[in-house]
Formats: structure tokens, C-alpha cells, sequence
């Protein structure tokens, strides 16, 4: 079992270095078939681990990466329930993706580097997962951020890309300083940064201020890496990157990292009430914020990644309700879906003829149909359609919100509800836009490799019916996931009235927001973008706020720094003092002017000096 | 006199009949050459006989001493001039000096600076700082195709007459106010608390000009620059080295005579600091390389102040040392710019030392070792001198004196780097290629590896300049 | 000792203080050396001075030595004076000042 | 301890000396001869060095000590002693000179005097990681700047006659008030005891009035402020490193800045440790400023080589923190960083310099898509500036965390803002990669990717990266025994 769990890990890291050092001397499609076969290696392997985990999970350590005075960290896995499906969905949708990447990428000169990237990425979201110490996570979690960084800005030599990375890498960086400084708290109380003795002793803090400050401090590091506010900006940009990176790390994995970090400390950020409410509060406004923002947007991958924020503001609502299988569920079905539309919409994107933007599309069904439906199945579920994933992880969430019952609670739950009238909206907003009236563009289709249809099947399969998975007693399931997290108290248990109430009020917003788009949308009308459409396509204008806000100071001191303080005041200062020694030394010069009677003179006053001296003392004593 | 104190004072004799002879042998044989191997071989056999030879009485007819203080004193101000002759081989070929007057000169130089470094008596004193003075006079006027080497003669002239002067107004007033021509009678009658006093404080007054003129201290330094920018360098390098040093070895027993007189000290004191502080101050801004050394000498001599402020043990003996060692480097680095010159003049600007760094990789190296060794960088010598020095200092309680040597030698960094950086400044122009002779190639290196060992062990040299320190 | 030594220490230092001023003031290198030999002499004075006051030959003995000793200092001064008025058709030593800085 | 008559560390100590005559004497006719002479002798400490790592064991005290007298006069004697410590640094600095010694491998002006510097810089390196006498301490130290003046005034860029004074006149400012300090020291234990003594174990036992105390710790920070460079002491270290020569850089970085560190554990903290103690939260403040401060400075400079001189400064604004903290965890990772960081700004500058050498440039705005032309030099630099900008799993990130939790346990605040640093060390970084490696080509007029020398040069150093940050655990262990050692002659805050 040990051997396996290590080979989970030990194959992308593997797969990722060995493409790395030697790819580029490696005949063409070996690279490929190491990164994708890697990556399918991990997934089996967590297929045939995944027992090991059951109950209290499986415990490995492999080695002491740093010891020093009281302090250890170790190279250790924690295979519980929680760790081995998120691995599971990770190493899946990663191994379909990889499948993708293979026929979208064949034609890109830099492929191995792709792949080394990607297979690391893989490496470093596994190693978030599986970490058994926060410092271990923390590897992972940079790891993560780096690949991110060199995907995003892959095609290196626009700089808009590279730009894009670079700030994907900074603005997650922020919430890391405040993950890191969680670490050293926490490391500071326990004196370990093991995750389960973490959780176990979190009970003692109890009701403190600390526990609610940590649990703050986790939730801003959660929030950089999930994109929510106020560290989001950076995903709608990081669509710059090839598409397989966006679905891989910009949808399934990367920013579901924060809900998966707050859930693995669970124990320790549910101690809090008011920290569990703010990361509701974020939950919610971030999902508002995204809908609304995805309304107004005119690239396709923008839109979707407007959802994905949306959507992983579910999971933190999720997450601020106190339910983390309603959190994981949402994050399964959402991996599942929003992979299978990231990569459909690149299919569109190439029978678009490379064309990003939704109004130079429509009638992409007469391109290709199965693209079509892949998309509708995508689509569907992302808008909540009855019976589709999308639909009861979603309402699973809402109604947990709703069952709270206090004010607060059904304040949010009112919020879910309009967010998901928004989503159902900007879903079919899209629809029609891509697939209605006839081809806006002027791009022949460019037809994608067979190897980019086949795996968006399965997604399309599970995306469809990962609702299974915990079906509610209403709908005669047993909610097997809640179950497997051994979370049992996360299963609702509301009256039949309550239920039909909720799952009509779903039903209800998705037909709403349908006809909505339905209404608007069905034929296409050309429309500037100008005041309100303007403020939404730009996301509120936040990155302007931030620019003003943050980045022009700091600029501003690196510009004072560097000219004001060290070409100015410590230059200046130097430069003065050597001017001042120099200047004494001219003005000596000068009394050395070549002339006997004037170099007399000197030694007249040295004489008159010293025998002055001399009668003055004498005459004193 | 008897043959007994004729014999202590065989070195002396020896360089000055040596002298005399040469200049008479020189009236008939025209060769440099022989001229300068003689006369080396001459002040080669007084340093020998001076070290060597046990002298039989230790006073001489109240004017000299022969003691071991006097006697390594002769041996090193000897064995200068004799390096100086040979350092001179070549120079002398360039400029055609008159073989047997320059050599008949530095020996009537040695013979002057043994004296006054062996006098025990004012009278002494006298003798052979004029001895040395006159010998100099016409040493640094001897290029007298040069315009500068007139100047630098006259300048000299004026200035040492004028010290001359001085000096003897002084030694008449303390001989006045104490009736006696010794040293040590005369420091002795000082202390007396007479109401005749204040004559003899103003005879030391007068005393410590000329002897701040003959060493160059601030605010008597002026003429340094110009005297040593003028002169032919190996002079140059006599008037930095032995010159001076000679004077300070006779000054340092007087001081120590005195019994740190607090009234001398304060005044040296003073000197100390504004010699230190205006000497690297103005050495800063030159860029002619002679002059850089002439107030680095005179900054030098500000050190060495201090260690004849603390009047004790430990400063003489870091006087001494830092002597030798400073007389090692500063001697070489004239030698340098000897074997630089040209048969038109004399590289001393900067701007003409540009990019000899890759001519005469070796003779920059050397450069480079005498310049830090005066900077004071470990591991060369010049650390250990400073060392001892600031030690002496400390231990002294002159703490303040120290802290400006500090800094003056923080200063001293910049203009000393300054030459080195501009010879291996690469440069465009084709300079042609002055070949040195061996004999100075030889001595220079000796000269760095001295400064090089000294700085790892120095101490050898710590304990012979502990025995030989001066006997009160 | 008819003359009291304060008399002959005030003047010695008259003409030491008239024989410097002279080197102070002059141009003329002839004038300068002129100007020292005054203040040699003023020494001489002293010393005569101070050998009748202490009853001693040694301070004759010193005028002596100055005396040669100014000599020959004198015969080099000439030389030089004549070495510089070749070379600048004057003895102005204000004309020699190449050397500054 | 164990003092033996046979000089392992002389041995050790002057190989490099010997190897820069046989340089001089055999240069001036076979110029190619020097390098390799230069190459066998930094390889032979190296396997020197790693060989006393074998068979080192692993208590606090000395592992060798060698003690002869020297100069009786003053006192000073020639000691010398090994432990954990010095025994890493001299591993790191043999290593380092390997790399210098091929950085700089095609220097063909006066290569004879280029490589006899080089190796007289490493024998006064090793002088000082072994000295145990203050002056002895002292001449080494001084030593280490007459080569690196040197290589950096007649090999380096434009400016560098102004470069190699700067850096000379600072060090020395420094280094003079520590001489005063040693001598005042000296003369006051000789008065106390009547030995006059450079001892360091001796001095230890001064008795020293808290003002003097204060006084001579001050003149001993000045010097090691100076090397290591601390804030607002640093200004000399950008110019030193942008106008000297790639291996002049090479050398600054992985070995002269480690000294000022050392000097401070080995000799001011431990003589001092009532003032050090009261001295600490300054020095925590100077750091802190120094980290941030050196961070948006180089955030806002063109030429490569400055940004990685002002992170430099950064890095060491967070190895003096550590110090500062003075804690176990703090201390370890203070020296762990150390080496990380001499070995991550090695092989950045060893990039820079193979960059300059296809380029023609270092400035920002003219390089750029250097990916498309060399990837694999790219990729090394790429890794380096990861490393540098502490990514987890590479090298720097190990020092830097432990530094962080050490500090936290003690001052929690410090670390909060220190963690801070870390987001500013990314931000100045990435700006570097990105207008090197990416956006749009600068037509680098050398289109060859690495040679197979290069490639020798920034494989190890790219291994030790990984390695480094991966497995840390052999150099922690190597410096637990010394670090407690240090801790308990150190004083207790």
C-alpha cells in the first residue's frame, strides 16, 4: 500500500523532471506519452490505494525534510477519506486533461516544457492533497503557484502572458504570506505542524481570539489561491494560458485549493463562529460578484472563468455553513463540469478559428455537433439544471444555508439564490451566443484532434451524473459522500414540505433565468460596452482600484527607495563627504602655490604657534 | 681625540673619507658606474663596520655616542645610501650626472645622518644635520638641464638656511638657559623650575620648528611637495627615507630626554593631529605621483609623532619599526618611478602612468606592494608598523591619537589606490618599453619580499629594535 | 660680564626678528640669503653671549662651527644664485613657482 | 579537541596560496596553464574540505585545533580551529571557488595575476572561517580585500575604479574600527591579567564595564555590518557587483558576505554577549528595514546584476534577522540560508554572466524572450531565480522558513513582517525573469546554447539548489552541536 501511495506522488514528480532535463532530446511524442502515461499511473494507483483510506486513512512518512531545535517537518502523506477524493477527482480529471493536452498541444514546438510543467503541477496539487504537515502543504501550495505561473504565461513571448503569470503568481502570493504566517502561529501554539494533531488539540482554543484570527488568516491564504475576494483578480487573466492549463489548474484543481485547505482544518476553523461566517460572507459575495461579472464578458474562457469564481464561492459558502461534504460535493461536480467546459470551449475556439470572443461566433453547431453537446452538457450542469450534478450539489449547499434557519443564514441563502438565477442566466447568455443565429467570424474552422473529443466524454458522463454520488433521502440516495467523509452531521434533515420548497425555488431560478436569456439573447445584437456592461466586463473596475491602490504606492516607494534614499540621501551622503574631503584637499592646494615667500609665511605661523604656546605656559606656570 | 674614540668612530670616518677620496678619483676617472659601485661598496663596509665592529668607547669626546641605538642607525641610514647609489645606476646613465660628485655627495649624506643620529651633544646635532643639509643642497639641484631641479634646489636652499637658523637661535637659547651643549644636561635643566625657564622653552620652541621643518610637519611642510617633485628620484627617495628618518632618530632620544614634558608633548600633539589630518587631506586631490608620496612622508612622519608622544618602551620601539618599514616602502616606491624615468623627464603625472600596469607588469606589482604597505594593509608590513603603533598609543592613554590615525589612514587608502588603479587602466597610445637593470629589479624586489615577511613574522625585527632602542 | 644677557638676548632677538623679516619680505635671493646670514649672526651673538655668562669656550667653539658652517652653506647659495640666473636671466625667486599644488 | 602536530588546516589553509605562485611563476609564458593550475588546486580544497566533512564528528567543540606562536611581542599567536560552523563555510567556499575559477575560465587579460588573486582570496577566507587569534582574525580579513580590490578595479566593467574604492573604503572603515576595538580590547585584559593576549578563548574572560562592552561591540558590528552588508551600510555592494567581473561576483556573494556573519557568531556576539543581547532588537529593526528596503530598490533597477546584488542585501537582511532572534531553530536557519543563498546567487550571477556573454547587455529593457534563443541556460536561470525568490523544495525557502518560525517563537511580529518580505523578494524577482526570459526576443548576436563548460558549471550548482531545498537535514545536523554551543557562550536574552 505504501508503495502505491508513494507512486501517486512519486509518477508526475517523475514524469515532470524527466521531461524537464532531458525532453528536448527525446524524440516527439515520448515526451508526451511520459507525462499523459505518468499522470494515468498516478490515477491507478490512487484507484487501487483508495481502500487504505477509508476510516481513519493511512499514515506514511517517508523521511525528515527539516529538523532543527523542536521543530520537524517531515515528508509525510495523510491518506484519509477527505485526502483520497480529492485525489481521486484530481488524478482524474488530470489524466483526461493531459489525454487533451496531448492532441491540443501536438502542434506547439514547446511541448515538452508543457508537459514538465503540467506533470509538476500535478506533483504539487497531489502533495497539497496528501501532505500529512503544513509546511509539506505549503511546498505544494507554492508548487502550485509556480506552475501556474509558467503556464499561464506559456506562450512566453506575448508579454500580455507572462505579464498574466506574473501576476497570478503575486496576487496568490499575498494569500500564501498569510497561510505562511497561520503556519508559524499555529507552529507557535502546538509545536507541531502535523494537520492531525493540529485538529485534534484545535479544541483547546476553544472560543479564544487566536482561533478566530487563525481561522481569518487560513481563509485570506484560502482566498488567494481560490480566486475570492478581494485577492481575485487574477484568474480572468490567467485564461491567457493554453487552455488544458485553464481547465487543469484555473477550474478543477489549483483554485479548489482553498476550499480543500480549509476543509483538511476543518476542526480547527469551525471553532470560530464569526470567522465561519465570514468565510461564508466571502463565499457568498465572491459568487455574486463573478455571476455578475460573467454577464457582461466577452471572451468565452472569461466567462467561465468569471463561473469558476463563482462557483468556488459555493464551496466557501459551503464551507462557512459547516458542511464540508456539501463543500466537496459542490467541488467534485464543479472539477467534473467546468473541466469538460474549458475544454469544449477550446474545441470552439479552434473550430472558431482561434477566435476567443463570443460575438464573433454563433452557429458553432453546424461546426461540429458533438462539440455541441458536450457543451450543453457542460452548460447545463454549470447552470443548474434539474437532475444534473451542478443542480444538487448546488442546492445542497442552499439549502444547508437555508436550514441554519437564523436571519444571517437565510440572508445567504436569499444571495445563493440570485446567484444562481445569474448563473442560469449568463449559462444560456452564452449558449445562445455561441451556438444561435449563424457564424459572426470570418475564421475558417480549424478541426479539433480526435484526442480532444473522446476524453471530454467521460467528463460529460460524470459531469452529468456525479450527482449520485450524495443524492439526497428525498431523491431515495444515501448520501454516500457525506458518509465517506464520515460526516454525517452534514446531512440535512428537513421536513418534505421544506424540500420541494427548495428544490422548486432551484428549479424555479434556472427556468428564470433561461427565459431570461432566452428573451435577450436569442438573436444577437451588436452592443458597445458602456456604462454599467463597462463596469461588469472589467470586473467592477478592481483592477484599477488595485493598481491605484496598491500598486502605484508600491511603485511609488521602490521609486523613492532606490532614487530618493539611495541614489539621494546615502549616494549623496558619500558623494558629499568624499566632495567635502576633496574640497579641503583643493583649498590646501592652493596654499601650496609654488612660492618661497608665501611657504615661509606657513612656517612664520607654525613658529609664532609654537613659541606662543610655549611663553603662554610658561608665563602661566 | 684619542685612537680610541677615532675608532668608535670608524663608519663615520669611513663614509667620509670615502667621500673625499671620490670626489678627488673622480676629478680623473669619468665612469659613473665605478663611481656608484665604489661608493655603495664604501657605505656597505661603514654599515659593516658600524655593526660589526665593537666600538671601544661608547662616548665620544661628549659630542657622539656609539651606542647600539647609534650604531643600527648608521648601519640602516648607510645601507639606504648605498641602495640608493645602485638604485641610481641607471638614472645617472639618463641624465648624465657627474659620476663621482653624486656619489662623493650621498656618502657626505650618510656620513651627515649617522652623525646626527649618533649625536649626543647639540654640537653634534648641529654638525651633522648640516653635514647632511649642505650634501642635500646640491643633490636635489644635480638635474641641472631642469628647470624644476633649480627650483627645488633653491626652495630647499631657503627653507634649510632659514631651519639652520632657527635652529641654532634655539640651541643658544637653551644653552643659555642651562649652560651646557648635552642632551641630556640640557633636557635635564629644563625641568628646573628657574625663572630662567621660559628662555629655555623658547629655545625648544625654535628647536621644534627646525626640526618640524627638517621632518616636514604641518604647517612647515610646504616645501615637501615641491622639493621632492623637483628632485632626481632616487634623492627623492634619500630626502623621504634617511633624510628624515635621521632626524627623527636624533629627535627621539631629545624627546624621551625630556622626560615627557608636558608642555612638548601638548605641542606635538597638536602637530600630530594637523600633520595627519591636513597631510591626507591634501595628498587627496594629486595626481602627480612624487607629490603623493611627499605628503604621504609627511603624513607618515604624523604617525610617528604620535609614538614619540607616548614616551615609552613600547613607542619607541613602534617607532623604530614602523621606521624601517616605512623607509622600505617609501624608498621603493621612489625606486619605482627611477626606473621609470625617461630620458626626457621623469613619469610622475598620472596621466602618463596610464596603462604601464601591462608594459611592466612586474614593476607595478612591486608598486603596488610598497603603496599598500604604507596604506597599512595586512599582510604586508606596513600593518604590523601601524599595529604597534596604535597599540603604543592605546597603551599610553592617546586613545584620540589613534582614532585620527585611523582615519587619516582611511583617507590615505584613496590617493594611495589611485596611482594603482591608473597603471592598469588599459590605454590606446604605444609607449615604448624602458628596460630596467637588474641590479635595481633586484633591489626593489627585495624590497617588496622585505615588506611581505616582515608583514607575516615581523618579529625578528621587533626584537633587534628592541635592543637597540636608545639607552637614556 | 659688563653687558647684562637680558640686554644682549633682546638684541640678538632684534636682529634675528630683522634678519627673518628680511627673508619674509625679499624677493631677491642675494637679499634672502643676506637676510639668514643676519640671523646667523644674531646667534653668534647669543652664544658669544652665553659662554661669557657661564664661563665656558664651548659656546665659542659653536660660533666657530656656525661660522664655517655658514660658509659653506654661502659658497652653495652662490652657486645656485648663479645656476638660477642662467636659467631665468633673474633671481626672483617669485619667478619659480612651476612646482605647485 | 584534538591538537595535532600535523597541520591538516595550514595545509588546508595555504594550498591556495601555493597554487596562485605556481600561477605567477608559470603563467607569464603558457597563458592557458594558469586556469587549470587555479582549477586543480580550488578542486584539491574542495576535496580537502569534503574529506574533513567525512570524518568530522558531531560534538560542539573543536574538531581541530592547531596553535603555534607567532609574534611573542604582541601576544599574537597562530591559532587556528575547526568546528561545525567554520567547517560548512569552508565547504561552501572551496565549492564556491571551483565555480569561480570556471566562471572566469576564458579570462585572457594578465590570467596568471586574475588566478593567483582568485586563489589568494580563498586562502583568506578559509584564514578567516579558521582563525581563532584577533589579529590573526584581523590580517585575514584585510587580506580577503586587496584580491577582490583588485579583480574588481583592472577586470571589471566601466566604472570600476569608483566600484573598487567604494568597496575598499567602506570595508575598511569597518574593519579600522575593529582593529581599534581588538587592540583596546586587548590592552585592557592585559591590564586585568597581566597576559597580553589575542586569545579569543582568553579575551572571553574580560571584564568589561557595560559602556566598554557596548563601545567594542559597536566597533566589531561596524566591521561585520559592513561585509555582510547590513542596512544602511550597503551601498557599496551594488556597485561592487555590477561593475566587477563574473567571478568577482561570484566570489562577493558566496564568499565575502558569508564572513561579516561569521565574524558575528564567531567573534562579536560570543566576546560581547551582554551588549550583544541588548543590541539584538536594533539589529532585528536594521534587518527588517534592510529587507523591505533592498527589496524595492531593486524592484526599481534595470541591470540584472544590480537586482540580484539589492536581493542579496534582502536575503541578509533575513540571515541577520535570524541572528537576531537567537534561538536554535532561528540561528540554523540563519546559517543554512547562508549557504543557500551563496549558492543560488552563484549560479545567478554565473547566468548573468553567460547571459552578458550572448547578450552583449544586462539591462532590462533591452534583454528579453532569452527562452526562445538559449532555453536551457534560461531554464537554469529560471531555477535560480525560483530558488532566490524562495519557492519550497529549492534552497533558499529552507533557511528562510526556519528562520521565520525560529523568530517567531521569540518576537512574533518580526516574523509577520518578515514574512512580508517574502512577497516583495517575488515581486522584484519575477519582474527580472520576466523582462529576461520572456516577452518579446532581444536578438542576442551569440545564438549558442550552454557549452559543455558551462554546463559544468550550472549543473552542480543547479543540483545543490534541489538538493538543498529538499534534503537540508546533513548540513542541519553538521551545525546543531555548534549552533547550541554558541547559544549557551552567546548569553540568554
Amino acid at each position: 500500500m505504501a508503495t502505491l501511495l508513494v507512486l501517486i506522488l512519486l509518477l508526475p514528480l517523475a514524469g515532470g523532471v524527466v521531461n524537464a532535463c532531458f525532453g528536448n532530446r527525446l524524440p516527439r511524442p515520448v515526451p508526451v506519452f511520459i507525462a499523459t502515461g505518468s499522470v494515468i499511473g498516478s490515477f491507478l494507483a490512487c484507484v487501487g490505494s483508495v481502500t487504505a483510506a477509508a476510516g481513519d486513512g493511512y499514515r506514511l512518512t517517508l523521511f525528515t525534510w527539516l529538523q532543527s531545535g523542536n521543530f520537524t517537518a517531515d515528508v509525510g502523506l495523510l491518506f484519509d477519506p477527505l485526502a483520497a477524493v480529492m485525489a481521486l477527482m484530481v488524478t482524474g480529471v488530470a489524466s483526461l486533461i493531459h489525454l487533451y493536452a496531448a492532441g491540443y498541444m501536438e502542434e506547439d514546438p514547446d511541448q515538452t516544457r508543457f508537459f514538465a510543467l503540467l506533470n509538476l503541477f500535478v506533483f504539487a496539487m497531489l502533495t497539497i492533497v496528501l501532505a500529512d504537515n503544513l509546511l509539506l502543504l505549503f511546498l505544494g501550495w507554492e508548487g502550485v503557484g509556480f506552475c501556474s505561473y509558467g503556464l499561464i504565461g506559456f506562450w512566453y513571448s506575448k508579454k500580455e502572458n507572462a505579464d498574466a503569470g506574473r501576476k497570478a503568481f503575486i496576487v496568490t502570493r499575498i494569500g500564501d504570506l498569510f497561510f505562511a504566517a497561520a503556519l508559524l502561529w499555529l507552529f507557535a501554539l502546538f509545536g507541531t505542524i502535523g494537520i492531525e494533531v493540529i485538529n485534534g488539540r484545535a479544541g483547546e482554543l476553544a472560543g479564544t481570539t487566536t482561533v478566530t484570527l487563525l481561522a481569518l488568516l487560513l481563509l485570506l491564504g484560502a482566498c488567494g489561491k481560490s480566486a475570492q475576494l478581494p485577492l481575485m483578480t487574477w484568474l480572468p487573466d490567467a485564461m491567457a494560458g493554453p487552455t488544458p492549463v485553464s481547465a487543469l489548474i484555473h477550474a478543477a484543481t489549483m483554485v479548489t485549493a482553498g476550499v480543500y485547505l480549509l476543509c483538511r482544518l476543518f476542526p480547527l476553523v469551525s471553532l470560530s463562529p464569526l470567522a465561519m461566517a465570514a468565510i461564508a460572507l466571502v463565499g457568498v459575495a465572491t459568487a455574486l460578484y463573478a455571476a455578475t461579472c460573467a454577464l457582461a464578458q466577452h471572451e468565452i474562457k472569461r466567462v467561465l472563468a468569471y463561473s469558476t469564481m463563482s462557483q468556488v464561492g459555493y464551496m466557501f459558502l459551503a464551507v462557512g455553513l459547516g458542511s464540508v461534504s456539501a463543500a466537496m460535493f459542490h467541488l467534485i461536480t464543479h472539477a467534473f463540469f467546468k473541466a469538460l467546459l474549458f475544454m469544449t470551449a477550446g474545441c470552439l475556439i479552434n473550430l472558431a478559428g482561434h477566435e476567443n470572443d463570443i460575438r464573433r461566433m454563433g452557429g458553432m453547431r453546424q461546426r461540429s455537433q458533438a462539440v455541441f453537446w458536450l457543451f450543453s452538457a457542460g452548460l447545463v450542469c454549470l447552470a443548474g439544471a434539474p437532475l444534473t450534478s451542478g443542480f444538487f450539489s448546488k442546492d445542497l449547499i442552499l439549502a444547508t444555508a437555508f436550514a441554519k434557519g437564523d436571519l444571517f443564514h437565510q440572508g445567504l441563502y436569499g444571495l445563493g439564490v440570485l446567484t444562481a438565477a445569474l448563473t442560469s442566466f449568463y449559462c444560456f447568455r452564452l449558449a445562445y451566443l455561441v451556438f444561435g443565429g449563424d457564424f459572426r467570424g470570418e475564421e475558417l474552422p480549424h478541426a479539433p484532434h480526435a484526442l480532444m473529443l473522446w476524453p471530454l466524454l467521460p467528463l460529460a458522463v460524470l459531469g452529468l451524473g456525479a450527482g449520485l454520488l450524495n443524492l439526497p433521502h428525498l431523491l431515495g440516495g444515501h448520501s454516500w459522500l457525506s458518509g465517506w467523509l464520515a460526516r454525517e452531521e452534514d446531512i440535512l434533515h428537513l421536513s418534505l414540505d421544506t424540500e420541494y420548497l427548495l428544490v422548486a425555488t432551484a428549479v424555479g431560478v434556472f427556468v428564470l433565468g433561461w427565459l431570461a436569456a432566452h428573451l435577450r439573447y436569442r438573436r444577437f445584437r451588436e452592443h458597445e460596452p458602456r456604462g454599467l456592461r463597462q463596469f461588469l466586463l472589467q470586473g467592477w473596475n478592481f483592477d484599477a482600484l488595485f493598481a491605484r491602490v496598491l500598486v502605484r504606492p508600491f511603485r511609488a516607494a521602490g521609486r523613492f527607495c532606490s532614487h530618493g534614499i539611495e541614489t539621494g540621501v546615502i549616494e549623496g551622503l558619500l558623494a558629499g563627504c568624499a566632495a567635502t574631503c576633496v574640497s579641503w584637499g583643493q583649498r590646501l592646494r592652493t596654499l601650496a602655490d609654488g612660492r618661497v615667500n608665501h611657504y615661509l609665511y606657513g612656517l612664520l605661523w607654525g613658529m609664532l604657534l609654537i613659541v606662543g604656546w610655549f611663553l603662554l605656559r610658561a608665563v602661566v606656570s | 681625540m684619542t685612537l680610541a674614540a677615532l675608532q668608535s668612530l670608524l663608519p663615520q670616518i669611513l663614509l667620509a673619507l670615502g667621500s673625499t677620496a671620490i670626489l678627488l678619483g673622480g676629478a680623473w676617472v669619468r665612469n659613473r658606474q665605478l663611481w656608484l659601485v665604489v661608493g655603495a661598496v664604501i657605505a656597505l663596509l661603514a654599515a659593516m663596520t658600524a655593526a660589526f665592529v665593537e666600538p671601544s668607547q661608547t662616548d665620544i669626546l661628549g659630542l657622539y655616542g656609539a651606542t647600539a641605538y647609534a650604531r643600527f642607525c648608521t648601519v640602516f641610514w648607510s645601507l639606504t645610501v648605498a641602495a640608493t647609489l645602485v638604485m641610481s645606476s641607471r638614472y645617472v646613465e639618463l641624465y648624465r650626472f657627474g659620476g663621482g660628485e653624486y656619489a662623493s655627495l650621498m656618502l657626505f649624506a650618510a656620513a651627515g645622518m649617522s652623525l646626527l643620529s649618533a649625536a649626543t651633544s647639540f654640537v653634534g646635532l648641529f654638525l651633522g644635520l648640516e653635514v647632511l643639509t649642505l650634501a642635500l643642497y646640491v643633490l636635489i639641484a644635480f638635474r641641472y638641464a631642469d628647470n624644476r631641479g633649480a627650483e627645488a634646489g633653491m626652495k630647499y636652499l631657503i627653507f634649510g638656511a632659514v631651519a639652520t637658523a632657527f635652529l641654532a637661535f634655539g640651541i643658544g637659547l637653551i644653552y643659555t638657559a642651562t649652560g651646557t651643549f648635552d642632551l641630556q644636561a640640557a633636557a635635564a635643566g629644563l625641568q628646573l623650575d628657574s625663572g630662567i625657564r621660559p628662555l629655555g622653552l623658547a629655545g625648544w620652541a625654535l628647536l621644534l620648528v627646525a626640526v618640524g621643518f627638517k621632518i616636514s610637519l604641518v604647517p612647515f611642510h610646504l616645501w615637501t611637495p615641491d622639493v621632492y617633485q623637483g628632485a632626481p628620484a632616487p634623492v627623492g627617495g634619500l630626502l623621504a627615507t634617511a633624510a628624515k628618518g635621521s632626524v627623527l632618530a636624533a629627535f627621539l632620544p631629545l624627546v624621551l630626554m625630556t622626560g615627557g614634558n608636558g608642555e612638548i608633548v601638548r605641542i606635538l600633539w597638536f602637530l600630530a593631529v594637523i600633520t595627519m589630518l591636513l597631510g591626507s587631506l591634501a595628498a587627496l586631490p594629486q595626481t602627480n605621483i612624487k607629490r603623493m608620496l611627499a605628503y604621504s612622508s609627511v603624513v607618515h612622519m604624523g604617525y610617528l609623532l604620535i609614538a614619540l608622544i607616548t614616551g615609552s618602551d613600547a613607542g619607541s620601539q613602534a617607532l623604530l619599526f614602523y621606521l624601517v618599514i616605512y623607509c622600505f616602502a617609501t624608498f621603493g616606491a621612489f625606486g619605482i618611478v627611477t626606473t621609470l624615468a625617461t630620458t626626457t623627464n621623469e613619469i610622475q603625472d598620472y596621466d602618463e602612468l596610464r596603462g604601464l600596469g601591462a608594459l611592466y607588469p612586474r614593476r607595478c606589482a612591486l608598486l603596488a606592494v610598497f603603496l599598500l604597505s604604507l596604506a597599512g594593509i595586512p599582510p604586508l608590513a606596513g600593518f604590523f608598523a601601524k599595529f604597534g603603533l596604535f597599540q603604543a598609543a592605546f597603551r599610553a592613554g592617546y586613545a584620540e591619537l589613534a582614532v585620527i590615525g585611523v582615519v587619516a589612514s582611511i583617507l590615505s587608502v584613496y590617493y594611495y589606490l589611485r596611482p594603482l588603479i591608473v597603471l592598469f587602466t588599459p590605454e590606446e597610445r604605444v609607449l615604448p618599453r624602458e628596460a630596467a637593470g637588474y641590479p635595481e629589479l633586484t633591489l626593489l624586489f627585495f624590497a617588496a619580499v622585505v615588506l611581505i615577511l616582515f608583514g607575516l613574522y615581523p618579529a625578528p625585527l621587533l626584537s633587534l629594535v628592541s635592543v637597540v632602542l636608545p639607552v637614556l | 660680564m659688563i653687558v647684562p644677557m637680558e640686554h644682549l638676548l633682546v638684541l640678538a632677538t632684534l636682529l634675528f626678528v630683522l634678519g627673518f623679516s628680511c627673508v619674509l619680505v625679499r624677493r631677491n635671493l642675494i637679499l634672502i640669503l643676506i637676510g639668514v646670514e643676519i640671523m646667523i649672526n644674531a646667534v653668534g651673538l647669543v652664544f658669544i653671549g652665553a659662554a661669557a655668562l657661564w664661563q665656558q669656550v664651548d659656546g665659542q667653539i659653536m660660533v666657530l662651527l656656525l661660522m664655517a658652517i655658514t660658509a659653506a652653506e654661502v659658497a652653495i647659495a652662490l652657486a645656485l644664485v648663479v645656476h638660477l640666473h642662467q636659467r631665468k636671466q633673474s633671481i626672483d625667486v617669485g619667478l619659480f613657482d612651476e612646482m605647485r599644488g | 579537541m584534538l591538537a595535532t602536530d600535523f597541520s591538516i588546516l595550514s595545509l588546508l589553509l595555504w594550498l591556495p596560496v601555493a597554487g596562485a605562485l605556481v600561477c605567477l611563476v608559470t603563467g607569464s609564458r603558457a597563458p592557458s596553464v594558469p586556469r587549470w593550475i587555479a582549477l586543480v588546486t580550488a578542486v584539491l580544497v574542495l576535496v580537502g574540505a569534503l574529506l574533513l566533512m567525512l570524518v568530522h564528528d558531531r560534538s560542539g567543540g573543536w574538531m581541530l585545533l592547531e596553535d603555534r606562536t607567532w609574534i611573542e611581542a604582541f601576544g599574537i599567536r597562530y591559532t587556528l580551529g575547526l568546528d561545525g560552523i567554520s567547517l560548512l563555510l569552508i565547504v561552501l567556499t572551496a565549492f564556491m571557488q571551483v565555480m569561480a575559477v570556471l566562471v572566469s575560465w576564458r579570462q585572457d587579460k594578465a590570467p596568471q595575476v586574475f588566478f593567483a588573486l582568485l586563489l589568494v582570496l580563498e586562502t583568506a577566507v578559509i584564514g578567516v572561517l579558521l582563525a581563532l587569534d584577533l589579529i590573526l582574525f584581523y590580517l585575514f580579513w584585510e587580506l580577503m580585500l586587496i584580491p577582490m580590490f583588485f579583480l574588481i578595479g583592472i577586470w571589471g566593467y566601466e566604472r570600476r575604479f569608483y566600484a573598487a574604492v567604494k568597496f575598499f573604503l567602506f570595508t575598511l572603515v569597518g574593519s579600522l574600527c575593529l582593529l581599534l576595538a581588538v587592540i583596546g580590547l586587548y590592552l585592557l585584559h592585559g591590564a586585568q591579567t597581566g597576559v597580553y593576549t589575542f586569545a579569543l578563548e582568553a579575551l572571553k574572560q574580560t571584564e568589561l564595564s557595560a559602556g566598554q562592552e557596548l563601545l567594542f561591540f559597536l566597533c566589531f558590528m561596524a566591521a561585520f555590518a559592513v561585509k555582510v552588508p547590513l542596512f544602511p551600510f550597503h551601498s557599496w555592494l551594488p556597485d561592487a557587483h555590477a561593475e566587477g567581473p563574473p567571478a568577482g561576483s561570484v566570489d562577493l556573494a558566496g564568499l565575502l558576505l558569508k564572513t561579516g556573519v561569521y565574524g558575528m557568531i564567531r567573534f562579536a556576539f560570543p566576546l560581547f554577549p551582554a551588549a550583544a543581547q541588548k543590541f539584538l532588537p536594533v539589529l532585528a529593526v536594521l534587518a527588517l528595514v534592510g529587507l523591505f528596503y533592498a527589496a524595492w530598490v531593486a524592484f526599481s533597477q534595470l541591470d540584472i546584476k544590480r537586482i540580484v546584488a539589492y536581493s542579496s542585501i534582502s536575503h541578509l537582511g533575513f540571515v541577520i534577522l535570524g541572528l537576531a532572534a537567537w534561538n536554535q531553530i532561528a540561528v540554523e536557519g540563519s546559517l543554512l540560508l547562508m549557504v543557500n543563498h551563496a549558492i543560488t546567487t552563484g549560479g545567478m550571477f554565473a547566468a548573468i554572466a553567460m547571459i552578458q556573454l550572448r547578450t552583449g547587455t544586462r539591462d532590462l529593457n533591452q534583454l528579453g524572450g532569452l527562452w526562445k534563443s538559449q532555453p536551457n541556460l534560461a531554464a537554469f536561470f529560471l531555477l535560480f531565480s525560483m530558488a532566490s525568490l524562495g519557492l519550497p523544495g529549492l534552497a533558499n525557502f529552507a533557511g528562510e522558513i526556519l528562520i521565520l518560525i525560529g523568530v517567531f517563537s521569540v518576537k512574533p511580529l518580526w516574523a509577520l513582517f518578515a514574512v512580508g518580505g517574502i512577497l516583495m523578494s517575488a515581486v522584484y524577482t519575477l519582474r527580472m525573469v520576466q523582462g529576461t526570459l520572456w516577452g518579446a526576443s532581444c536578438e542576442p548576436f551569440d545564438r549558442r546554447d550552454l557549452d559543455a563548460r558551462e554546463w559544468g558549471i550550472l549543473i552542480p550548482l543547479a543540483l545543490l539548489v534541489v538538493l538543498l531545498g529538499c534534503y537540508p537535514q546533513p548540513l542541519l545536523d553538521v551545525l546543531r552541536e555548534p549552533v547550541s554551543a554558541l547559544l549557551l557562550t552567546g548569553g540568554q536574552p
